[in-house]
Parts: C-alpha cells; structure tokens; sequence
C-alpha cells in the first residue's frame, strides 16, 4: 500500500540527520550515537528492497536479510569497541571530547 | 445445544456475536478486525490490571502463612477486601514530586514499567481458539520487551535525582541484562525442538510438554526469570540496608503504586510464560474439543508455578552482589551454552526415532549436563576455599570510613 | 490515503522529529532517551516492511542492548562536558548545509525515478515461512556460510577488543 | 502478518494508556500540599552535596559490553534453530562452530576477570 519511495525518502533523511550529528557533535558518545541513527537508516533502505524484491520474485529473498543482519552485527560490534575506546581515551585524559583526542595528531 | 456451544468456547461466540453486530452496521471489514482487536485488547489490560489485586493479596497471605504470619485478616474474609482498601488509599494519597527532577523520565517510568509487563500478555495463548496474536517472532519478542522493563528501571533511577535510586537502578538493570543471556539460550533450544518462534505453535506442539525434554532449561529459565523479575533471592536492588528502598525511593502515590504492579504481576505473567513454554500452555485432556478447559489448565498451570515462585521468595536467603553475578555469568550461562551444543548436536543423530525414545535420551544429556555442572562449580568452590583457609592473613571486616572516600558508585 | 498510509507517515514524522532531538539536544542522556523513541520508530517501519524478524531483532538488540550499554557509557563519562557547554562544533552551519544538499540531491533522485514508485503490496508469506529460508541461506555453504563465521570472528574480537581496553589495567589508579 | 503486528501495535498504547489514566486520575484525586521538606531528596536526612548524576564503576558497562556481545550472536542463531529440521548435518556443525568461536572469547573475558563483581 506504500510506495517504495516513501521508505527510501524516510531513510535519506534519517541518513543526513545522523551525519549531521556525526560531523558536528563534540561529544564523542553522541557521534557514536549519530552513526546509529546512519546504520539505521540504512538498514530501512536494504529492509525496503527486501520486500520490494520478494514482492517482485514471490518467494522469500534472502540477500536483504543477511545484509540488514550483518550491519546490525556490525553496528553491535561498533558501539562495543567505539565505547570502550572512550572510555579507555576519558580514564587517561578525562575528556570526551572528540577533537581534544589528538595525542596521535603528529 | 446452542447454550453448550456457547459454554465451550465463550469468547469465540462473543467475537462472533460482535462481527455479526457491526456487519449489521455496515462496518468494512478491515475496521472490524480493528475494532475486534481494540476491544481484546482493552479487556485483556483491564483484567490483568485488576487481576493484581488478587494476586497482591493471595501473595501477602501466603507469604505471611509461610513466615509464620497471619497476612492480611482483618478487611473482609480472610482480609480478601485488604488490596481493594490499599488501592483506594494509594490512590488518594499525595503525590510528592522531589525538587530538582528530570520530568520526561521521571513521570514516564511507571508507566514503562507496567506497558512492559502488559505487553507479554498480548503473545500468550489462552487456548486453542483464544489469542491475542501468534507473532511469527514471538520468543524474540518476549526478550525484546523485557528489554523495555530495564529501560523503566533506568528511567526511574535517572529521574529522581537520588543517588541511591541511581545506584539501584543500574545494578538492577545490570542483574536484568545478565539474566537475559542464559533465559535466551534455553528459548534457543525450545525453538530447536519446535522449529517455530510462535507462542501459539509452540503450545499446540507440545504433545509432550517441553519440561521432560529439557528439565535442565527449565530450570534455568525459571531461576533466570526470577532474577529478571528483581525478586527473593535476587531482590538485590532493592536492598532495605544498601540501598534505602531500591531506585523507587522517590516515588509515591499511584506512581510507586504502579511499580508494585508491575512487580507483582511481573511474577504472574512470567510464571504464564513458563507454563506455555514448558507446560504446555493450554494443552490437557479435553482441550482441543471444550476450548474453556485450555483456560482452567492454564490457569492450573499458571498458578502452581507462581505458587513455586512465592515459596521461593519467602523461604531462601538473599544472595550477595557478586554471588549474583557469578550465578549468571559463571553457572547458569556457560550450562545453557553446553546444553544447547549437546542438543543441538543430538537432535540431529536422533531427528528419526520415537518421541518416546527422544524424550529419553534428552533426559539423560539433561541430568548429565546437570551433575557434571555442579560437581565443576563443587570442586572450584573448595578449592576457593582452601585458598582462603591456607593463607595466613584471614580476610578481615575492615569498615573504611565512608566520608573519606570519593563518591565513587558501588 | 489508505489507514496504513497514516500509520507511516505518522510513524515517519515521529522517527524524523525525535532524531532531530537527538542530535541537537544538550543533555546527552536526553539524547539517548530520544534515540530510544526512533528506534522504536524504525522497528515499526520494519514490522510495516513485514520483515518481522527485524522488528524484534531492533526492540532486542538497539533498544534492549545497544541503547542500554550507550546509557552505561554515558554514565561513565558524565560530568566532564557539561551541558551549559557549546555541544557542537563551530563550524556546524557548514555541516548543515552541506547535509542539506546531499538530503536535497537524494531526495530528488528518489523521487524521479519510476521504478521506485512501485507500491509495495503486502507480502503472502505465513507463519514462519520467511525465518526458515533466512535461516537456510545463512547456513547454506553455498550461500552465506561464511559471511556468518566471520560475522561470529567480528563479534570476538568486539568481546575481547572491547574488555581488554575497557578494563581497569592492574595496578592502575583505582578510581 | 500485519494485522499480528496491528494487534502488538494496539496493545502498547492501551498498556501505555492505562497506567497513564490511573495516574492522571491520582494526580487530581490526590491533595497537593508541597513544603520545601516534604520535596527535598530521600537521602539520608540530610542536604545532599554534589550533583546526582555522578559516575559509576567500570564494572557495569563490561556486564554490559559482554551482554551485547551476546545478545547479537544468540539473536542471529535464532533462524538457525527455526530452519533446523531442513539443515543438514554439517549446517548445524557450521553453527555449533558460530557458538565455539564466541565461546573463547567469553574464557578469555573470565580468565581477565572481567565477570567478577569487584
């Protein structure tokens, strides 16, 4: 009942809004945050070719599926590390702010 | 005849009887679904709602029976009127609202809390006709909404502006999260056994219940969910003597009211979980023909699980900080992780044989898998031991002076 | 308009709106909170693709894990920002405008192709039809085997990666 | 399957609504007579010093941490165990593998210590 377009609209704009925040937020857990909101994004636009797929062959297709699962393993695996280098970064240098982390600036 | 029909299965007759009456207005047929939904949905809220006050009282009587106690006794017969009489009084009393609150959070937590526990209902098969929704994902979705009932409890904690209901409110959620690991291996291995996600299918299944197959995953589910539910032995963030009263401190009237709701029914929606998992829900002699008796087995079912649970509550210890986590993280988890592999290995040797046989041989991986767990956890709690015994500086209870330390959570 | 047409795109302007809050908000933990909500937006768009699996898997995973370890590490890290503070960079005007053109250019793109303007129907699968064929392809050695083993090498080093950074190293200050 | 999600759908604002009402119903039925004492913090009885919103140990976010970790592997074995009367043998010795693999690295999470409550 609903057009396609409508769900890829939806996810440019979650899209943009998370890379906004991504580009332009100071604290570091708040870009974490940001490229969530990206991923999800994403994974509304491969979840939408899904269906638009499965509608198109009848028969359940499974490619959608495994891409939609491997970037929410991949979002996991992200939010895991990305907050423990956070946390290891704000023990030794007592800052999250993202662009005050330039030990390694050379 | 028709009085016997209706009799068997009421609520299907009522739901025809309400098709039949907005046909009769004209109603498209997407609405009628709708407003068919609308209606079981409203009903089966109401009821579960009201229904705590049951459980409120038969809980305090027999908990009071089993301290020793008489419980309530002195509103009605038997104190039946005692929760009536306490809802009217929660109900008028002051709301105080502490200075220096984060609103949104604050107000919204209670109602999380009891939404989180309402939503479980709304997957349970009551019988073979009667169900709110055979959700194709419905084991997920039963952790998933657990998953919500943190997020109260974090809410609340944040919202109060009170250190110990912070502190509270993150062990709890810590202990909650942790439970979650071994609850979902054991769903891993019913889902195994049944080749559904779905609550309703998995119920209808059961021509064996689930119990005899996997005593063992029974078991842990059922000390998991207790420990999700926050109560005795696990009832740790709640802790009179640490923790002041838990991360609800700040709430009163209606609002604390809804927590102890949600608590008390949280105990009866997951002893109904367990018994449609593992007992076979709705199944019994009869069942399937008179659809009135799917709900006296549950019922049955239900209330004798809960009964175990308030046994539990009021008969054992509470266990320390670390205890509980050592339980999940280095017993029950690493025993549903074994029990999965074996069974998930077995179940494919054995795919072709009798039930009967199955039934059997699963039984005796179950047993092994138990023994062989406790000895392990036996012989490294002696061996903890005698290192504490050989070392010649006993530990001692050495009080630090709370006012010289850092505020530092604990 | 269909009803299911409403749903969406009340659904949507909810998911859009509390993601704006996210990103311009100054209280992080508030922040979080309304992730929360566009997540739950987001398992609602996925529940009207009919990818059920999804549905549940975005309530268990972001919202009762991702979103609660976030919550932690916010905790964690909490009182060094203050949230009187600037909480965005001093060149965010740029940023937005450049995020506008690309919103603008993907927006238009979208909107004038005609494939994409395919109405989606519902899909006719039952039960748990879909799930199995998901769960065949992604155990299939012809299929994605070993995307799943690597998945599960991802997740490890995640474990190990994480608990090795994250964890008070012996002898460290004890805070 | 949407009218199953419809149902789920409709149940969560009736369980938000309902409490929502009780409480709202409370508030009005409820005397308001706040005084600076009754509204201060619950803590110990007496002025609370510093802010609330402190910092809390490591320990939970590596509860946490492992948790997600495991939350994420055991959601994606779930098709797994659907699919599993098709699968043959040697995909359900593939998943046994999926579960071995994570399984080091949660011996290697206890041998750190990481699970001890300290």
């Amino acid at each position: 009942m609903i057009p396609l377009s409508w769900y890829l609209i939806l996810a440019a704009v979650l899209f943009s809004i998370g890379m906004f925040g991504a580009i332009s937020r100071k604290n570091a857990v708040a870009v974490l945050i940001s490229i969530e909101l990206m991923l999800n994004a994403v994974n509304i636009n491969i979840l939408a070719f899904w269906h638009y797929h499965s509608q198109l062959l009848g028969y359940t297709e499974i490619n959608g599926l495994v891409f939609a699962a491997v970037v929410i393993i991949a979002a996991a695996a992200e939010v895991a590390i990305g907050l423990a280098i956070i946390l290891a970064v704000y023990r030794v240098r007592k800052t999250v702010v993202a662009s005050d982390i330039n030990v390694l600036k050379g | 005849m028709k009085i016997l029909e209706f009799l068997s299965d009421p609520i299907i007759g009522i739901e025809k009887w309400i098709v039949q009456l907005l046909e009769n207005w004209g109603v498209a047929p997407e609405w009628q679904t709708f407003i068919l939904y609308l209606i079981g949905a409203a009903i089966l809220g109401t009821g579960a709602l009201l229904f705590t006050l049951i459980l409120i009282w038969a809980e305090r009587k027999i908990i009071g029976r089993l301290q020793d106690r008489l419980g309530p006794n002195r509103i009605g017969p038997w104190g039946i009127f005692q929760p009536i009489a306490d809802m009217l009084k929660i109900f008028i009393k002051e709301h105080i609202i502490p200075d220096g609150v984060d609103p949104i959070p604050y107000h919204l937590a209670p109602i999380i809390s009891v939404a989180s526990v309402l939503l479980l209902w709304s997957v349970v098969p009551f019988s073979d006709s009667v169900r709110g929704s055979n959700l194709n994902v419905a084991l997920l979705f039963i952790l998933g909404v657990g998953g919500l009932g943190e997020l109260g409890v974090i809410l609340a904690g944040w919202g109060s502006n009170n250190k110990f209901s912070m502190l509270a409110a993150f062990r709890a959620s810590a202990q909650m999260i942790s439970y979650e690991v071994p609850m979902a291996i054991v769903l891993l291995a019913i889902v195994i056994l049944s080749g559904s996600m779905a609550l309703g299918d998995i119920v209808k299944l059961q021509t064996i219940a689930y119990i005899f197959f996997l005593p063992l995953g029974a078991f842990i589910f059922f000390v998991a969910s207790i420990a999700e539910n926050g109560r005795a032995p696990f009832d740790l963030a709640e802790a009179e003597s640490e923790l002041v009263a838990g991360f609800n401190v700040e709430y009163s009237g209606l609002k604390f009211g809804m927590f102890y709701v949600a608590d008390f029914l949280r105990a009866f929606t997951s002893a109904v979980i367990f018994s449609s998992i593992f007992l076979g829900g709705w199944r019994g002699p009869g069942a399937e023909q008179i659809p009135i008796l799917g709900f006296v087995y549950l019922l049955i079912k239900t209330v004798i699980v809960w009964f175990l649970g308030v046994w539990i509550r009021g008969s054992l210890p509470r266990y320390r900080v670390d205890q509980m986590m050592a339980i999940t993280w280095k017993f029950l988890t690493p025993l549903a992780l074994a029990l999965f592999i074996v069974i998930a290995f077995v179940a494919k040797l054995i795919e072709n044989t009798n039930q009967w046989l199955q039934v059997l041989i699963f039984l005796v991986i179950n047993v092994a898998l138990f023994v062989v767990g406790f000895a392990i956890v036996r012989k490294f709690e002696k061996e903890k031991e005698r290192k504490v015994v050989s070392t010649k500086k006993r530990a001692l209870a050495q009080p630090t002076n709370p006012f010289t330390q850092s505020e530092t959570g604990g | 308009m269909t009803p299911l047409q409403i749903v969406f795109i009340l659904v949507a302007l909810v998911t859009i709106l509390s993601a704006i809050f996210v990103v311009s908000f100054r209280n992080i933990f508030h922040a979080a909170l309304w992730l929360i909500v566009t997540l739950m937006g987001v398992a609602i768009i996925f529940a009207l693709l009919e990818a059920s699996f999804f549905a549940a898997v975005q309530i268990l995973v972001y919202i009762g894990a991702i979103a609660i370890v976030l919550i932690f590490a916010i905790m964690l890290t909490r009182n060094i920002m203050s949230d009187e503070e600037m909480q965005i960079n001093r060149s965010w005007g740029i940023v937005l405008l450049l995020v506008l053109i690309f919103a603008v250019i993907f927006i238009s793109q979208i909107s004038s192709s005609d494939v994409i303007n395919t109405i989606l129907i519902p899909l006719e699968f039952q039960g748990q039809e879909s799930i199995i064929a998901f769960g065949e392809g992604l155990l299939d050695p012809a299929g994605y085997a070993l995307p799943f083993e690597l998945a599960s090498l991802l997740l490890l080093g995640a474990l190990v990666g994480g608990v090795y950074v994250a964890m008070d190293k012996k002898g460290g200050e004890k805070k | 399957m949407l009218n199953q999600w419809m149902y789920i759908g409709i149940f969560f604002i009736i369980a938000m609504f309902l409490p929502a009402v009780a409480i709202f119903l409370a508030r009005i039925l409820s005397p308001k007579k706040p005084t600076k004492i009754k509204n201060s913090v619950y803590e110990c009885g007496m002025e609370t010093y510093n802010p609330t919103w402190i910092q809390f140990k490591i320990q939970y976010y590596l509860y946490g941490l492992v948790f997600l970790i495991f939350d994420v592997e055991i959601v994606f074995l779930f098709p797994f165990a659907v699919a599993y009367g098709k699968l043959a043998l040697f995909a359900v010795v593939e998943a046994i593998i999926f579960i071995l693999i994570l399984l080091g690295g949660y011996l290697y999470v206890w041998r750190k210590d990481a699970l001890t409550w300290q």
